[in-house]
């Protein structure tokens, strides 16, 4: 079983970084680490997919010397999905970090959990 | 070029764990930009240049802004609660 | 081709357009071009559906000069139109119902970014339910989360900034897992349009080379999508989200959004994977298992809560955890009950949210049941949208909530693997949800202490009807027949439902 | 209802978040919490406690680090709290306490790191796992190679007229994602509006104004002659490589996101030398809304007409020109460009938005 196992270090370096910026984004309390951790998490998915649309010994998807077979390119859909998911990604950094900043001049903090509990006393206080 | 390769992959994983760790948030950034633009030489070398140009723009270049504007930000606010 | 094909592709282009234009506009015209473009819409998806139910089959639509696995494609058939059709009702009642309290509620000079964000909620809703494209599916439910979170914090308190960023954080987590499911599936099947993907995922099977990877795509979309519609284990961050935004935001967050992504999971089961392999996958049995146990802990939670917002919210886990648990059940049958209640809860609950607004207006906006009392005598029209909203939810024979426990329970009849659970967590989480609805509804309609609560009532004090814009009126009403109508005359809803499933496949 | 939480219960409340989300330096906190529960006496004996300072005090260690809070801001309290601390640790009582308490937070510590390591652990694994059985890297017959990049490559040349064929793809094969992306840019920039947009029409917006407009002054350049020297070199060199690329986006790498993206770095790095005044001659608020107003509307149009014509099967009579020159491949051009100011704008927006809430 273990002998058919295909090893390639691209996707396997993409889904460490996957499992980190997971983690990062889950658990980490900081949330300046947890923007950075989804960041991590997206590029790492970018990398699977570019390292799944490469194929040994082709080019680049432009046309060269008006040659158009498909056998002299890479496969170009890998590319057009992950330039569109990386504005995906940077328009969300940017509305998590306005956000980030508003909870700041609010609580005047960047853990969750203290934002949280701060909350909470601030709520009990009015009533 | 395979051990090239190896190096740069290591080293991303290395950026990402550092990022992770490091207390120090403007440091934390920096390492990430530092990942965006090795992730940029991957890309590279995958043969493609579409993503590469793109993520040194967007990735190391405007986002990485948009993190230090926000960490100024916050360093403003925090000045301006000292100064009350 | 029949001019009214085209009818998919312009509503969805119509709400974008709108969104677009809107950014330049004053609030209060914003707000006339955003209802009409969804009513617009709601008569665009009422000819698709009575043109599909009249040629009884469904069609694609090419975006673009070029077919199936080269182009984008959306697709429409009688189960599109009716749940676009009934999204855009519920969103057209919502919107409307709530205008008097958006105003209060959102900065002045920040109006026409709410109808922003309505359009292009509505627009990005309508290409989930339309759209034959994996992709396209995911770009989609990008903008979708970023409008509900703008819809969260568009109030700007600390509760919903707080709110708003769980929100974010879930919702980039379910993100993440469903892109990577999508390029997992790219990578095994090289199709990334549906039904070319149907194909590759059939001979795939058959041969049962990719059989790890398709048992790790499978529960990797379903996870980040059951994330981010709050399916049980996930779903901490509902209660802040749905039950501290404006009425509007949480009727839609509530009603649609997260109905969104659940059609869009039924969508995948069915038109990616066939459903025999979802049986297989036992994927099923565990997205049963977390629809019970959400039903049972969502309703004792909400038995808990002494915050009617709270409360109403925390029910919401528990429908969540019915319509689940009809997707797990593996059953034709479970999935129309699951459908049915998609469109039964939606109504209720924006009939829910809309009217306990009108109810906290004339008790001094208190949210917690003291202040609630005798409150349904203060503001009448209010106190019956919320009667017949909680006795819909309780199951109420006639009324919505009713038809879908029914459905629920034949559909347990014919898995027999899981009738005896099915049939005893229905009849738990009925009694519980009749606990805590008849426990707020005896408040509401008891006399008030002391005059106490009656001072802080409304500008106009106990003239309770007065109280109530004509907007809000209307969407009450209209959500009230609403769920009159779905519960009397549900049989052709359901056979519309049973097509447009057949349709799918 | 109004019930308050006693400093016992938020103390627990505390921890258990804590532990939930893993906190792992908490040791003050610790402290914190053990002053009222432990020893209410010798808490009497110190100087009241001043939880605002506190708070900025944890703030500024969030930033700076756990080494330099204190000292900088406000040593005269924090040499109060080292002696609350250090009398609190002679206190027998307390300090059993004390232990006891920091052993159940070295457990939780202990929890939490093992679970994060154990989670990380598991989503690698199952994905390396899975990785292993997908078709091998760099292989042409792997199923993604199949008749779909063939026609892109063969074809895409006739049928679109750009050479690049990712640019074809997306721009023309697959346009409706990226119109869908152009929405999720602009979406997105509405929400940062509706955050950090400052309207100076109530009095509670007015007060924010002041504040954000005084923080600014800390932006503000302070006319550094070797900056503005660089900038002058610069900014023009950014600007003409950023049209380059948008314009271009059909013959080689890059495109309007890229190119936009560019042009929007630019842009900021003149912002940041020459100051708003300058900026603001050129490129203020009206100007953007016009322009991403202009563009998307343009986007919008000519997509749905080619979606309509495609779909209808008419001829949408757009010329493709002469692939290779500039002007060609029919629409994919001016929506590169299109999308090229919506991006430039909207970035260019978000510095400005988080920087003083307007632009």
């Amino acid at each position: 079983m273990f002998g058919e196992l295909n090893l390639n270090l691209e996707e396997e370096a993409a889904m460490v970084l996957f499992g980190i910026g997971f983690t990062m984004l889950l658990l980490h309390r900081n949330l300046i680490k947890k923007i950075l951790g989804m960041n991590i998490m997206d590029t790492a998915i970018y990398l699977f997919l570019a390292a799944k649309g490469y194929i040994a010994g082709r080019q680049v998807p432009i046309l060269t010397d008006g040659v158009t077979d498909p056998a002299a390119y890479i496969n170009p859909i890998p590319s057009g999905l992950v330039l569109t998911g990386i504005v995906v990604s940077v328009s969300t950094t940017a509305l998590m970090l306005a956000l980030t900043i508003r909870l700041y001049e609010r609580y005047h903090s960047l853990d969750l959990d203290r934002i949280l509990i701060s909350m909470k006393q601030e709520e009990e206080e009015q009533l | 070029m395979e051990v090239f390769e190896l190096l740069l992959l290591l080293s991303l994983v290395v950026c990402a764990v550092s990022v992770a760790v490091i207390r120090d948030l403007l440091a934390s950034i920096i390492v990430f930009m530092s990942y965006s633009l090795i992730m940029c030489i991957i890309w590279i070398l995958l043969q493609s240049p579409d993503l590469a140009i793109t993520e040194a723009a967007v990735g190391a270049g405007v986002t990485s802004v948009l993190f230090f504007v926000t960490l100024k930000k916050i360093h403003a606010i925090r000045k301006e609660d000292r100064d009350e | 081709m029949s001019f009214v094909q085209n009818f998919p592709f312009f509503s969805i282009i119509l709400a974008m357009f709108s969104g677009i234009v809107s950014s330049v506009l004053k609030g209060k015209k914003a707000r006339v071009l955003s209802i009409c473009a969804i009513a617009a819409t709601m008569v665009l998806s009422a000819a698709v559906l009575a043109y599909c139910a009249a040629t009884g089959e469904s069609y694609v639509y090419w975006m673009g000069h070029f077919p199936a696995p080269w182009g984008n494609e959306i697709r429409a058939g009688v189960l599109e139109g009716l749940t676009a059709l009934l999204f855009s009702a519920i969103m057209l009642l919502s919107v409307i119902g709530g205008v008097k309290y958006t105003q209060t509620d959102v900065e002045p000079s920040k109006q026409n970014l709410f109808y922003i964000l309505i359009d292009l909620m509505l627009s990005s809703l309508l290409a989930l339910v339309y759209t034959n494209d994996l992709f396209t599916a995911y770009v989609f439910v990008e903008i979708n989360t970023i409008a509900g979170c703008g819809l969260i914090m568009i109030t700007q308190t600390g509760r919903s900034l707080t709110a708003a960023i769980r929100y974010m954080v879930m919702s980039s987590l379910g993100s993440g897992l469903f892109l990577i499911g999508l390029s997992l599936l790219y990578d095994v099947t090289g199709q990334l349009l549906m039904s070319p993907a149907q194909e590759a995922v059939g001979e795939i099977v058959e041969s049962g080379q990719y059989e790890i990877p398709l048992l790790v795509i499978v529960a990797v979309v379903s996870v980040g999508l059951a994330i981010k519609s709050g399916l049980f284990p996930f779903h901490y961050w509902i209660p802040d989200t749905y039950g501290y935004a404006t009425p509007t935001a949480s009727a839609i967050l509530s009603g649609l959004v997260s109905k969104g992504y659940i059609f869009l999971l039924i969508k995948f089961y069915y038109r990616v994977l066939s459903p025999e392999s979802v049986v297989r996958s036992h994927i099923g049995n565990v997205l049963f298992l977390f629809g019970v146990a959400g039903m049972m802990l969502g309703s004792l939670r909400a038995i808990m809560q002494t915050d009617t917002r709270k409360m109403i919210a925390y029910s919401s886990v528990a429908q969540i955890g019915y319509i689940y648990m009809g997707i797990g059940l593996g059953t034709p049958e479970g999935m129309i009950a699951a459908v049915f209640h998609i469109f039964s809860h939606g109504a209720t609950k924006a009939l829910l949210f809309l009217s306990a607004r009108g109810l906290y207006r004339v008790s001094g906006d208190r949210t917690d049941f003291l202040a609630l009392r005798g409150s349904g005598y203060r503001n009448r029209l209010a106190g019956v949208g919320f009667l017949v909203g909680s006795l819909s939810m309780v199951g109420f024979p006639m009324l919505s909530g009713f038809i879908s426990k029914l459905l629920f329970a034949t559909s347990a009849m014919a898995s027999p693997g899981k009738m005896l659970t099915t049939l005893i967590a229905l009849a738990v989480s009925t009694v519980l949800n009749a606990v805590y609805f008849l426990r707020l509804l005896t408040g509401l309609y008891r006399p008030a202490r002391s005059g106490a609560y009656d001072a802080g009532a409304g500008p106009d004090g106990a003239a309770g009807e007065r109280v109530n814009a004509p907007g809000f009126r209307v969407a009450v009403l209209c959500l009230i027949a609403f769920n009159l109508i779905l519960g009397l005359f549900s049989q052709p809803i359901v056979r519309a439902i049973t097509e447009g499933l057949a349709m799918f496949s | 209802m109004s019930k308050r939480k006693s400093p016992q219960e938020l103390g627990r409340y505390l921890k258990f978040k804590r532990w939930l989300a893993g906190d792992l330096d908490l040791l003050e906190d610790v402290t914190e919490d053990a002053v009222p529960v432990a020893a209410p006496e010798i808490a009497d004996r110190l100087p009241a406690r001043d939880s605002a300072l506190e708070s900025r005090c944890r703030a500024s260690e969030e930033v700076y680090g756990p080494e330099v809070w204190p000292q900088s801001h406000a040593p005269g309290y924090a040499q109060a709290w080292r002696d609350r601390v250090a009398l609190q640790k002679g206190a027998g009582d307390a300090q059993a306490v004390l232990q006891a308490q920091e052993k159940s937070l070295g457990f939780f510590r202990a929890v939490y790191k093992i679970m994060a390591v154990l989670l990380c652990g598991a989503i690698i694994l199952v994905f390396l796992w899975t990785t292993a059985f997908l078709p091998p890297f760099g292989n042409p017959d792997n199923p993604a190679n199949n008749e779909v990049p063939a026609r892109y490559i063969r074809h895409g040349v006739e049928e679109t007229g750009a050479t690049n064929f990712v640019t074809g793809m997306i721009l023309d094969y697959r346009a409706f994602d990226t119109f869908g992306e152009s929405c999720v840019l602009f979406i997105a920039s509405c929400c940062v509006q509706v955050l950090l947009r400052v309207d100076a029409c109530d009095g509670k917006s007015a007060a924010r104004t002041r504040i954000q407009q005084e923080n600014d002054r800390l932006f503000e350049p302070k006319n550094d002659g070797i900056l503005q020297q660089t900038a002058r070199l610069l900014v023009p060199l950014i600007m003409i490589f950023g049209v380059y690329i948008i314009l271009n986006g059909h013959l080689s790498p890059g495109g309007g996101f890229s190119g936009g993206a560019v042009l929007g770095s630019g842009l900021i790095l003149y912002l940041n030398t020459f100051g708003f005044a300058k900026t603001e001659r050129f490129f203020n608020e009206r100007v953007y809304r016009r322009m991403t107003l202009c563009a998307l509307t343009f986007y919008c149009l000519a997509k749905s007409y080619s979606f309509f014509t495609g779909a209808n099967h008419l001829e949408s009579g757009i010329p493709l020109g002469t692939p290779g020159a500039i002007l060609s491949s029919g629409l994919i051009l001016p929506l590169n460009i299109c999308v090229g100011l919506v991006v430039m704008g909207t970035m260019y927006s978000f510095y400005t938005l988080f920087r003083k809430g307007g632009m």
